[in-house]
């Protein structure tokens, strides 16, 4: 029972080199599958916050929007959610060829993809400016507030998210230690529920 | 995150093991053993400050307009601030790191059979902003107007308009600490439901999982899933207060009440977040000390798993007179009751652990016996509150007060000393005193019962909450009542003493402590089966699991423990 | 659990609809039938939507374990 | 029970005070039986020297049904305490019996002032009594109040009465009590409203007939005492400390004066 490694009080100081590292099983679900799984489901409980907060809020006032204040772009919106969609499409055309070790198309339909999220991003952003150009601030109206937090919200998701992809989709061309298409996938769901999200807030603040 | 998740599935985290500088070692460290230490004694520092502010409120309680000594005087805007800080430290900064943060991080990969966390960085990074989040709310303290004062649950307006909490950046420092604190549990939250799921050792199936392990990864799903609201929340009350939106002020379009629903969502919930670890640590350590298989593993499951579940559904019971639809209040009361269900069963699983047993009544033991006993005081009382009718009496009583505190009380500090006492030959390679041992268990757990039993019948007299000063109540103003709260406070007094106690020992046994062997409690679990204390790496050749984890005293072995990893002969 | 059921059941349903005024109601009067509407439909939405996905997540989790 | 604590002065406070005592003795057969099994369990089952713990899995059926049963008479007990609680929350929430009279509660930070429709029986007319942190009442007539909140959550809190109900900013909430006893009581804040909450007091005081038309009397000609600082000044209160202003010796400052 004598112990030779606890020579250290605090802390064990010897350093086992682990030669004999795990042999297990391969999950069948990644570690980060997982962990990107459970960390959406956060964020969805997130957005239904917001959502919930947006209909309660929506529900006290009379005249919606309020008077004064401009009205949402729908239209041009709506090109702008098609876009958004098309990219969760090429995404997901790029997982599969990228699955199939075709990584040069894979890699390309990716940023594709990543443009047509930053395009959605720009095209927001202006959708932005034009709206405070109008008078439409954070603190004009509870109207303003709630779309700026509810869109923002998803916005700073969507620059998060762009980040994140821009630099795998750096990783699958390098030449040492390249991301694999496994790697991938969790990015890729975040980017999904980002898509995903976007239709609902559209159908919630643009369109009731 | 994303990163250090692609980084594991391109293999990247494979060379973390090697002789590590003192920085990497104990300041920037990626072993889950050493953040788990880091999460630990940054939870006790904030115990102690909690301690402080509950020693200074009280003392003003029992004393009202005296100096108290060590503090000075106690006014009714500083009153407001060490209740309401008293709590949230408590809670986020107290029971959820030393806990789930804490002991999650220490127990799950060691009694799993794994090396590390799956995501090492992610831990980290977590720690780091649990610090910084720490650091944000004692800062909140020393700004202008002082801290936050508008109770734990920062009801607004009170909370979003400076002009009615009179803590300007008090109170916005404070949303950001709790928010900056949410974020940090998250990605630990991550780390811990992957390790749990992908790193066990081979031949661990679902039902040799330890229940320790089991209920704290249930209890950061829990979390993970009901934080949510909340952060969001927050984000709009830190707007309310610093970038002029109106979300939860009526005047400009808002609802208070939106808040209430987005808090207690999340505030519900939490309660459970924080018991079920220590329920997991104490199913652990009666096994080991009444050398009894654990009553009925797979009920004490499910009853978690119900728990877990019904923990969504109740949480509308905080509001009962709070104006939501009276109606509605009547479907929360059969689920509230109804969680009594899972939980009494779960109790009665524990109880009927004991039966037949061969009790030893050490240290931990002791701690995990007296858990039981005083959370089912606390879980008895709730039935009270969860009855919507009495609820209009009690709502922001002393009975609320001290039903929380007999449930919070001991899944907090009876449930850190049962788990500090338990693992700390693992922990630091040294044996506890046991005398020590016990002379600070009973100094604290009776004084304990002579704090907060009398605070029930406070209750019970009509004594509302949150109250620098009861002259303003002369039905409350009576010397008889006052003679109660000076009982409670000296106890408090006394408990806080005998603290000092557990402080000697604990760095005392740390250095000079008799050595410990590996397995000083004769368990099963596989923690048990590495050195005192685990290398980084935890385990030098990696076990591989043939049984669950409670075989004590199987009929046909000389021993009475049967270790998971020794291959049956 | 079958007992249970069918003992609260008649009692929610009765509770639920029977008594007409509801007084100590904050959402009930002084402000309109929407946001009675919206306070209902959040609750219940807030309160259903982790249970949903946990379950969703955590069979679909089994499936794929039972498979291996 | 709880009338032992403090007097039971409304038509509602008896209800509560039986259905805790209803509950008590559910939860207290309970807490009993498992306390003691407990403690039992600990003091029989002591360990000795060469006796080997007995091996029980719990999950055979002949020892499931040890949890088992329990758990089917927590079940029952259950549904009594919901019956029973239900029952008494849709006497005082959810039916509003037919009014002698109507008042406005109003919270501010922090006083509360009190409307009184006087006799016929409509808000915001001329025969509108108001008072400030004092409320009168006639014993044995129906009230029904409105409650309002002027800047952030109060609660109005009548521990004589068992009654307590937030009151929202931008909301009225409507609710009833009938007093049943005469004499002056507490009026709580019951909700944290900001740095005053402490002082947010006030006294109802139940009235016969005679001696209320008394004091509007007296409150209309303005020889009117404050039952709120009569019961204040006659009890002899604990030291106070609101003559000091806040914290010239304050946490801040102490801490500052260590570093």
């Amino acid at each position: 029972m004598t112990n030779p490694s606890s020579q250290s009080v605090l802390f064990a100081a010897s350093e086992v080199s682990l030669t004999n590292r795990p042999k297990r099983a391969k999950p069948p679900v990644s570690s980060g599958v997982i962990g990107m799984l459970i960390f959406m489901v956060t964020e969805a409980m997130f957005f239904a916050g917001l959502i919930s907060a947006y209909m309660v809020i929506r529900s006290g006032i009379e005249e919606w929007p309020p008077w004064g204040q401009p009205r949402l772009p729908v239209e041009t919106t709506a090109f702008n959610t098609l876009v958004l969609l098309l990219s969760g499409l090429t995404m997901g055309f790029s997982r599969n060829l990228l699955q199939k070790q075709k990584f040069q198309e894979g890699r390309r339909l990716l940023g594709i993809s990543l443009l047509l999220g930053t395009f959605f991003l720009v095209a927001q952003g202006y959708e932005w400016v034009q709206l405070l150009n109008f008078g439409m601030t954070v603190s004009s109206s509870v109207y303003g507030g709630l779309f700026y937090l509810i869109i923002g919200a998803h916005g700073f998701h969507v620059v998060g998210v762009l980040a994140v992809l821009i630099h795998a989709w750096n990783r699958l061309g390098a030449s040492n230690n390249p991301i694999t298409a496994e790697g991938l996938l969790p990015l890729q769901l975040l980017w999904y529920f980002v898509v995903c999200v976007w239709p609902v807030l559209y159908v919630l603040v643009y369109l009731t | 995150m994303s990163q250090a998740a692609a980084a594991v599935e391109t293999g990247i985290h494979a060379e973390h093991h090697e002789d590590l500088n003192f920085l990497h070692k104990y300041i920037l460290p990626l072993d889950h053993k050493i953040i788990a230490m880091q999460y630990i004694f940054t939870g006790m520092i904030m115990a102690i400050i909690g301690g402080y502010f509950a020693y200074a409120f009280r003392m003003q309680l029992a004393f009202p307009g005296e100096l108290v000594p060590g503090y000075g005087l106690v006014g009714p805007g500083e009153y407001n601030m060490l209740v309401t800080n008293h709590g949230t430290i408590m809670i986020f900064w107290v029971a959820m790191p030393v806990l789930i943060a804490g002991f999650g991080n220490y127990l799950i990969p060691l009694m799993i059979g794994c090396d590390d966390m799956v995501f090492p960085r992610i831990n980290r990074l977590s720690y780091q902003i649990f610090l910084v989040s720490a650091l944000v709310l004692i800062l909140s303290f020393f700004v202008k107007g002082g801290g936050f004062g508008g109770a734990w649950t920062a009801y607004p307006p009170l909370s979003s308009v400076a002009e009615y909490n009179l803590t300007d950046w008090g109170s916005s420092l404070w949303v950001l600490a709790v928010a900056l604190e949410f974020i940090s549990f998250l990605l630990g939250g991550i780390n811990f439901v992957t390790t749990a799921m992908n790193a066990r050792a081979p031949g661990m199936k679902m039902m040799d999982i330890p229940i320790a392990v089991w209920f704290i990864v249930i209890a950061v799903i829990l979390f993970m899933a009901s934080v949510g609201p909340l952060i969001a929340g927050a984000v709009m009350l830190f707007m309310d207060q610093r970038i002029g939106t109106t979300f939860f002020l009526p005047s400009g379009g808002g609802d208070p009440l939106l808040w209430e629903h987005l808090f207690w969502f999340f505030g519900h919930p939490e309660v459970y977040v924080v018991l079920l670890p220590t329920l997991g640590i104490v199913a652990d350590i009666i096994t080991v000390f009444s050398r009894k298989k654990l009553f009925g593993y797979k009920t004490v499951l499910y009853t978690a798993f119900a728990t877990g579940g019904l923990s969504f559904v109740v949480w509308a019971h905080h509001q009962f007179i709070a104006g939501i639809d009276p109606r509605m209040a009547n479907i929360f009361v059969v689920t509230t009751v109804l969680i009594s269900i899972p939980l009494a069963e779960m109790m009665f699983s524990y109880i009927a652990t004991l039966y037949g047993g061969s009790i030893e009544l050490k240290t931990p033991m002791l701690w995990a016996l007296s858990f039981l006993a005083a959370f089912l005081i606390g879980g008895v009382t709730g039935i009270y509150l969860g009855a919507s009718a009495l609820d209009v009496y009690f709502h922001d009583s002393y009975f609320v007060l001290a039903h929380f505190h007999y449930t919070f009380f001991p899944i907090t500090i009876i449930g850190m000393f049962a788990a500090l006492t338990f693992w700390f030959p693992k922990m630091f390679g040294r044996m506890m005193n046991e005398t020590l041992g016990k002379i600070h268990f009973w100094g604290t757990f009776i004084p304990f019962n002579c704090i907060f039993l009398p605070l029930f019948f406070l209750g019970l007299a009509g004594q509302h909450r949150r109250i620098y000063n009861y002259q303003h109540f002369p039905d409350l103003a009576t010397q008889e009542l006052q003679n109660i709260r000076i009982f409670a406070t000296v106890s408090l007094v006394v408990m806080l003493l005998f603290q000092l106690v557990f402080v000697y020992n604990f760095f005392v046994s740390m250095f000079k402590g008799e050595k410990a062997p590996d397995n000083p409690w004769r368990a099963n679990t596989l923690e048990w089966s590495t050195s005192s204390p685990p290398p980084h790496g935890n385990f030098k050749k990696l076990p591989t699991v043939y049984r669950g984890a409670y075989e004590y005293s199987t009929p046909g072995r000389e021993e009475d423990f049967w270790p998971q990893n020794v291959a049956p002969e | 659990m079958h007992l249970q059921h069918f003992l609260l059941f008649p009692f929610l349903l009765g509770l639920l609809f029977a008594p007409e005024i509801a007084n100590a109601c904050a959402v009930c009067f002084s402000s309109s039938e929407e946001t009675l509407e919206a306070f209902y439909f959040t609750t219940i939405f807030l309160t259903l939507l982790p249970v949903v996905m946990l379950f969703t997540i955590g069979y679909w989790l089994y499936s794929k374990h039972r498979k291996t | 029970m709880i009338e032992y604590f403090i007097l039971s002065a409304s038509s509602f406070s008896g209800d509560i005070d039986n259905l805790f005592l209803v509950i008590t003795l559910i939860i207290g057969f309970w807490f009993i039986l498992v306390f003691g099994a407990l403690v039992y369990f600990t003091l029989k089952f002591r360990r000795k020297d060469g006796v080997k713990a007995e091996y029980i899995t719990g999950e055979k059926h002949s020892e499931t049904k040890w949890t088992h049963y329990p758990h089917y008479a927590v079940i029952a007990m259950d549904v009594v305490i919901i019956a029973a609680n239900i029952i008494v929350w849709v006497n005082i929430k959810q039916t509003l019996p037919p009014k002698d009279n109507l008042i406005r509660v109003i919270g501010q930070q922090w006083s509360w002032s009190f409307v009184d429709a006087g006799p016929d029986g409509v808000l915001d007319t001329a025969d509108d009594i108001t008072t400030v942190n004092d409320l009168h009442v006639k014993v044995d007539e129906t009230y029904h109040f409105e409650l309002q909140a002027r800047d952030v959550i109060h609660n109005f809190s009548v521990p004589v009465f068992r009654l307590r109900q937030d009151a929202l900013p931008g909301r009225t909430i409507k609710g009833w009590f009938k007093p049943t006893n005469t004499g002056s009581f507490d009026i709580q804040c019951a909700e944290m409203c900001g740095y005053g909450h402490g002082i947010m007091g006030g006294a109802i005081t139940v009235h016969t007939k005679e001696s209320y038309d008394e004091t509007i009397v007296q409150i209309k000609n303005g020889t009117y005492e404050s039952h709120y600082q009569k019961r204040m000044g006659t009890k002899t209160p604990l030291p106070s400390n609101t003559s000091h202003t806040e914290g010239h010796n304050s946490f801040a400052v102490l801490l500052a004066s260590i570093f």
